[in-house]
């Protein structure tokens, strides 16, 4: 497990300035992403947990430089890839590429699948003619899909089949990492192991890396090592999933876990529920200090007072809260 | 084990929708019945038919294209399928009230949360504007939203995604209704918020004495709040009994599917999922036999011929699936692939 | 609140400068000048008018005059009316054109709403296929040729409306009618799909589940939300009563200000035709700035931020 | 009904449940298959397209010509030789419509072309680029947007002088306005969907992005704008000719022969109504291509 670092993500920061009328003066912005950071292990997945609004897509997004980042360092393979220019860059998207999270979004649907997926072969000048041919056949046979089917366009497919010409699509590059925003939550349950499974074989097969950005916390526990937990744009808890599950440190992450319903009706009549009060607040105005501490039951003083560091407590457990 | 008159009574209901491309089968030959008090969770994927289930109930069917082709629907003692419009009006919102998926959209972004309240309660109980302000009131404070009075002169724009919810709940209970009806309430919610809303509607069942059918995809969430559980899947009923029969000894294989699809949070070491392959059918064109056929991994010849019929396998818990016919070859749910 | 108001206003004040200093320079890029189009002046005759109209200054001192005057509401005088100031046409039309487009206005939208929600609610049945026909031919046939129509046809034909002058009440019907005939059929198209896109929204389901009886979801459910769409068409609706009074009231030979205008272009009487362009342009900013306000009226999700809640 | 033991062996099924029946379709095809089936878009299409060659091939078979006047036959009645009659100065109606029909479509087709072509390069760059380059055109769109397109037309063929010439600068010059709206609208959109990201981590750049992913997308909205713009530019030309503006003699459109007629109705009506009834059914045609457009391609219609 202990693998050489693959990405490394220092203090990343990602605001979004509110669009305002040519005559306000004062500049409101989303706090989306307010600095995380992380490691990423050679062929390992770390899942990237929180809630609608938490910022978990958007510091994918800023990772792969959709969008531009306000500060922070980004660092694949130990080099900082946020100062590569265009062609730089470019070489750095065969190695770091992304699944998306609408299987109905995320495909062209004016393009054949064909085209779809041997667009990256095209851009980066990895095939032509035949042998292009070959490897789209050969990449949708990887995910499953009949080869015949090259010439037919998305919106013939159904959303677990297009969510697997978008892994088919990540893979024409031979990528070494794949950041996946949230994968799995637009398809229905039985859909949804479809993808995982086939999500698992490919790391085992490629030796694939994975962030897995997702806000079904036990799906993400089910297929990443380590978890990070995000709370308005910040890390409150990381450790291994076993770790987080049998002892969970940050008050986010047990109210988390207690919220998560169980299949199982023994389990449910005994469970004693920690409920959270009211909302997560407005990423635009953000509480002083904490950000949990409006909803934390253990909130006291020094939590408005100053925001807590993601402190390690011990064999790589690392935590945000002053309670502890 | 069954009472002579059911709260509600469902029986052989088919509904249907009908579009240029042809009669879409959303619900056939469905029957459940619940009792006063008694909370039933529906459950299956989207297009499975449970919505459509329940519209049907309430008469809410959008006509046309919909239509309800056959069954009955008895309700307080009378037929709810030929009942006329009119006198639906005065058992929709008085002894049925139901809450939607989407909190977001189902209230109207024009009108105070007050006026959207009261005005139930002016059509039903004929109450002044002031009594019934001070009874919406009262159930605002019920479901746990702050500063009600203030509250109820504001519009639903002002309310979070899961105040809303709230609302709707409070709205759909102002005249105290035999039967709520919650079609996936918790699904357009975040975790935490669902705890919410699910603690909230365990509190109100142990409250009032209203009977909830509660509709989701999730069977976490009807886990800790229902007695009895039914299992649809291509408009049909394949299952039901029990929470014990349905999570303890399941019979049908589509339920086994949905159990072990989805990884459970209490999973103690890493196990592979097992999925269900394939897709949904086409309710455009339902398959002769099992709807399920193409998708089961105990497939029998006979299941793509002929549908199953029912078997009920203790009191109340019934499986429709060929599996349980004596002459079939024994499968059972293998507990050991999934929790280890 | 304040503040956007402010700016709105500012930004508007912008929009009339813009479309004054336009049309002054369009005006003037005429080659030949004003008077150009007409038989050969003497010189001197030429020379006169020049100096009485300022013709002979730079344009940068004309601009400025122009602007100056137009501030104070002083349009200039015209080349055509013998000495009548472009003032005094708008006195004299101004309080007609006025009449017309208000008869106009009414009569589309109450027509209008009315025939859309109609249309809706009787989806793929008769009126609503009636309702539909007549917004097609409302869209259909050039308001000049309905114009027409209407006068020799139900004017000279029946005698049951004056076809032609001004003065009583019932010179008022066939004018009106040519003029919203274009604004009924639009408003009808705008709120029949949007009544029937509100019928399907989940608030009339819930609205439906409390048991409300249906005349109540339409009014107070439905009927609300479809209407915003229609505030949103207000903008573009004055704009075509204001020019569709340009060829109902040459038709009908009402002297009101569309007339002055379309008599102005045919014998090129320049100040006439810049004192309209920025006489409407200016009514109509107002009354952008007017519906806007009234939508937050119709629509407490918007609160004159410029944006949509959340 | 007995059933049989062997009826209860395992059913073997491959994979056939990830496999397509239906046959392949492109959207195009998709959006085609919808418009056919809308009746009064097909009845509208047909009758464009009757027009069109009325307007194209009629004057090869009409004896008459559109400018030569005739005094020994004016206004006649509807008659053998000719079918809409004659006007005041004994022209041939028939004739007369097929060259303004022809005037007409040119105008309509023509400005929208040149609307098209600087709409789409305006509303793309303002569009695509964002930012503050965004702001400043779209503050520019708003203004021209926020004062009806009828008084910019009337001043500036005022200033240019009447003419086809000048009438197509000028209709193109005023209409690209709501077409750059469109697009800029339609990129907006299309720019943060996930495709467009997608094809932005695989490396594409921004030409790229434009062309194959951005354009064939909006190609859909485009086109039902422009359905709607030609039938306002035969429209508005009609009106230019109403109010002296227009195409000038003895160059013919529907418009000026319209406007003519009316001078006339006291006397003779059908030189009013055979160009009036011809532009209503143009306008007619258009209104229900565009709207069979907007059904067919409306992606809330696809399921």
């Amino acid at each position: 497990m202990k693998n050489e670092v693959i990405l490394e993500v220092e203090n990343l920061v990602k605001h979004f300035p509110l669009e305002e009328g040519i005559f306000s003066r004062h500049h409101k912005k989303v706090h989306a992403v307010n600095g995380i950071s992380f490691q990423l292990h050679q062929g390992e997945t770390l899942g990237l947990v929180g809630e609608s609004g938490c910022g978990k897509s958007t510091a994918g997004r800023t990772i792969i430089r959709l969008y531009e980042p306000t500060s922070g360092i980004v660092k694949y393979q130990g080099k900082n890839i946020l100062s590569y220019n265009a062609k730089e860059m470019l070489a750095v998207r065969r190695d770091i590429q992304m699944i998306f999270q609408d299987p109905y979004a995320s495909l062209n649907p004016r393009m054949t699948v064909g085209d779809i997926i041997g667009e990256a072969l095209d851009i980066h000048h990895l095939a032509r003619g035949q042998k292009r041919t070959d490897r789209i056949y050969e990449l949708l046979e990887t995910v499953g899909l009949n080869p015949e089917h090259a010439n037919r366009f998305p919106h013939e497919f159904s959303g677990g089949q297009r969510q697997r010409i978008g892994i088919a699509r990540s893979l024409s590059v031979n990528p070494k990492l794949i950041i996946c925003d949230e994968p799995i939550s637009a398809l229905d349950v039985s859909i949804q192991a479809q993808i995982v499974n086939m999500l698992e074989e490919l790391q085992e097969k490629l030796g694939l890396t994975y962030l897995f950005i997702a806000h079904d916390l036990s799906m993400v526990k089910h297929i990443s090592h380590r978890i990070a937990v995000m709370y308005l744009g910040r890390i409150v808890e990381l450790t291994d999933s076993f770790t987080l599950y049998e002892k969970p440190l940050h008050p986010y992450t047990q109210a988390l876990l207690s919220a998560i319903p169980i299949p199982d009706p023994d389990i449910e009549a005994a469970r004693q529920r920690q409920v959270l009060k009211g909302n997560v607040p407005s990423p635009i105005d953000p509480p002083s200090g904490c950000y949990f501490r409006t909803r934390c039951p253990k909130a006291q003083e020094v939590c408005a007072l100053s925001t807590p560091e993601l402190i390690e407590q011990g064999n790589n457990h690392w935590v945000a809260c002053h309670c502890i | 084990m069954q009472q002579l008159h059911h709260l509600l009574e469902v029986d052989n209901l088919s509904t249907s929708f009908f579009t240029y491309a042809g009669e879409v089968r959303a619900v056939s030959g469905v029957s459940f019945y619940i009792d006063e008090g008694e909370a039933l969770g529906i459950v299956g994927e989207s297009g499975c038919g449970k919505s459509v289930t329940v519209q049907s109930v309430m008469r809410l069917i959008p006509s046309p294209p919909g239509k309800i082709v056959s069954g009955q629907i008895r309700f307080l003692g009378q037929d709810l399928v030929k009942l006329p419009e009119k006198q639906m009006t005065t058992i929709r919102g008085k002894s049925m009230g139901m809450i939607f998926q989407d909190p977001m959209t189902s209230l109207n972004p024009v009108l105070t949360i007050g006026r959207q309240m009261t005005e139930v309660l002016q059509r039903h109980e004929g109450l002044g504007k002031q009594e019934a302000m001070d009874r919406a009131e009262k159930y605002l404070e019920m479901v746990g939203i702050p500063n009600c009075k203030r509250r109820l002169k504001q519009y639903p724009h002002e309310f979070s995604g899961g105040m809303r919810q709230r609302v709707m709940i409070a709205m759909a209970l102002l005249c105290n209704p035999k039967l709520l009806i919650a079609d996936e309430p918790t699904t357009a919610l975040d975790v935490t918020i669902q705890a919410q809303i699910l603690e909230l509607m365990k509190d109100l069942k142990q409250k009032i004495n209203t009977s909830i059918i509660l509709i989701t995809h999730d069977l976490g969430v009807v886990a800790g709040l229902c007695s009895r559980i039914i299992v649809m899947y291509g408009g049909k009923i394949v299952e039901s009994g029990t929470v014990q029969d349905i999570y303890k000894s399941p019979q049908h294989p589509y339920t086994w599917g949905l159990l072990k699809s989805v990884p459970r949070l209490d999973a103690l070491s890493r196990t592979k999922l097992v999925p269900i392959h394939g897709t949904p059918p086409d309710l455009l064109k339902p398959p002769v036999g099992c709807g399920f056929t193409a998708r089961c991994a105990h497939a029998m010849k006979i299941c793509a011929e002929q549908p199953p019929g029912i078997t009920e396998i203790n009191p109340g818990h019934q499986v429709a699936c060929w599996l349980l016919h004596p002459d079939a070859p024994k499968s059972t749910f293998d507990e050991k692939g999934r929790v280890g | 609140m304040a503040r956007y108001l402010f700016g709105r206003i500012v930004s508007a004040l912008l929009v009339v400068w813009l479309v004054v200093t336009l049309t002054f320079f369009l005006m003037h890029a005429i080659p030949g000048g004003p008077f150009s189009s007409e038989k050969i002046l003497p010189p001197a005759i030429m020379e006169n008018i020049n100096q009485r109209y300022h013709l002979n200054d730079p344009l940068a001192n004309q601009y400025l005059d122009y602007l100056k005057n137009i501030a104070h509401f002083n349009f200039g005088p015209t080349f055509r009316y013998e000495g009548r100031t472009v003032n005094d046409l708008f006195r004299e039309g101004l309080p007609k054109t006025i009449a017309l487009g208000l008869v106009a206005t009414v009569l589309a939208l109450v027509g209008g709403t009315m025939m859309g929600i109609i249309a809706a609610l009787k989806q793929n049945k008769a009126p609503d296929y009636i309702a539909t026909f007549l917004a097609t031919i409302g869209v259909s046939v050039p308001s000049f040729v309905l114009a027409t129509f209407l006068q020799y046809f139900v004017g000279f034909k029946t005698h049951w409306f004056p076809p032609i002058g001004w003065g009583e009440a019932k010179n008022l019907v066939l004018p009106a009618l040519a003029l919203s005939a274009y604004p009924i059929a639009q408003i009808t198209r705008l709120t029949r799909s949007s009544m029937l896109d509100v019928l399907n929204q989940d608030y009339i389901r819930t609205a439906k589940s409390k048991g409300l009886p249906g005349y109540i979801i339409v009014l107070r459910h439905a009927l609300r939300n479809a209407l915003i769409p229609v505030v949103t068409f207000m903008g573009p609706f004055f704009a075509y009563i204001l020019t569709g009074n340009f060829v109902v009231e040459y038709v009908f030979n009402i002297p009101g200000i569309g007339q002055f205008f379309v008599t102005s272009i045919g014998n090129r009487d320049y100040p006439v035709i810049m004192g309209t362009t920025i006489l409407f342009a200016t009514l109509l900013v107002t009354f952008n700035l007017l519906v806007d306000i009234a939508y937050t009226v119709v629509d407490p999700r918007i609160k004159l931020t410029g944006r949509k809640g959340a | 009904m007995s059933i049989s033991v062997e009826s209860f062996s395992p059913l073997q099924q491959g994979l056939k449940a990830e496999g397509i029946n239906r046959p392949s379709t492109t959207l195009w095809q998709d959006a085609w298959r919808r418009f056919r089936k809308n009746p009064l878009a097909m009845g509208g299409l047909t009758v464009l397209a009757l027009i069109i060659l009325f307007a194209l091939f009629g004057p090869f078979f009409s004896q008459f010509d559109y400018k030569t006047n005739n005094l020994m036959a004016t206004n006649q009645y509807p008659n053998w030789i000719h079918p809409f009659g004659t006007d005041e100065l004994g022209r041939d109606i028939l004739t007369r419509s097929m060259f303004g029909a022809r005037i007409s479509l040119l105008i309509g087709f023509g400005s929208v072309a040149i609307n098209l072509t600087i709409g789409i390069f305006y509303g793309g760059i303002s569009g695509y680029k964002g930012s503050w380059l965004d702001n400043f055109m779209q503050r520019i769109v708003d203004i021209i947007f926020s004062i009806p397109d009828l008084l910019y037309v009337i001043l500036l063929m005022v200033t240019f002088g009447p003419g086809l010439r000048n009438i197509f600068i000028v209709l193109g010059l005023v209409n690209w306005v709501p077409m750059a709206r469109i697009v800029r609208g339609q990129i907006l959109t299309l720019r943060e969907q996930e495709f467009v990201l997608a094809a932005r981590t695989l490396g594409a750049d921004t030409k790229r992005i434009l062309i194959k992913h951005l354009l064939p997308n909006s190609i859909g909205q485009i086109i039902i704008v422009a359905a709607l713009q030609i039938p306002a530019a035969i429209f508005m030309e009609a009106f230019l000719s109403f109010i002296g503006l227009g195409v000038q003699a003895p160059m013919v459109s529907l418009g000026s022969m319209a406007s003519d007629g009316r001078m006339n109705i006291p006397s003779y009506p059908y030189s009013l109504i055979f160009p009036a009834a011809m532009i209503a059914l143009l306008m007619l045609a258009f209104n229900f291509v565009g709207d069979g457009l907007r059904d067919a391609f409306d992606p809330k219609m696809r399921k």
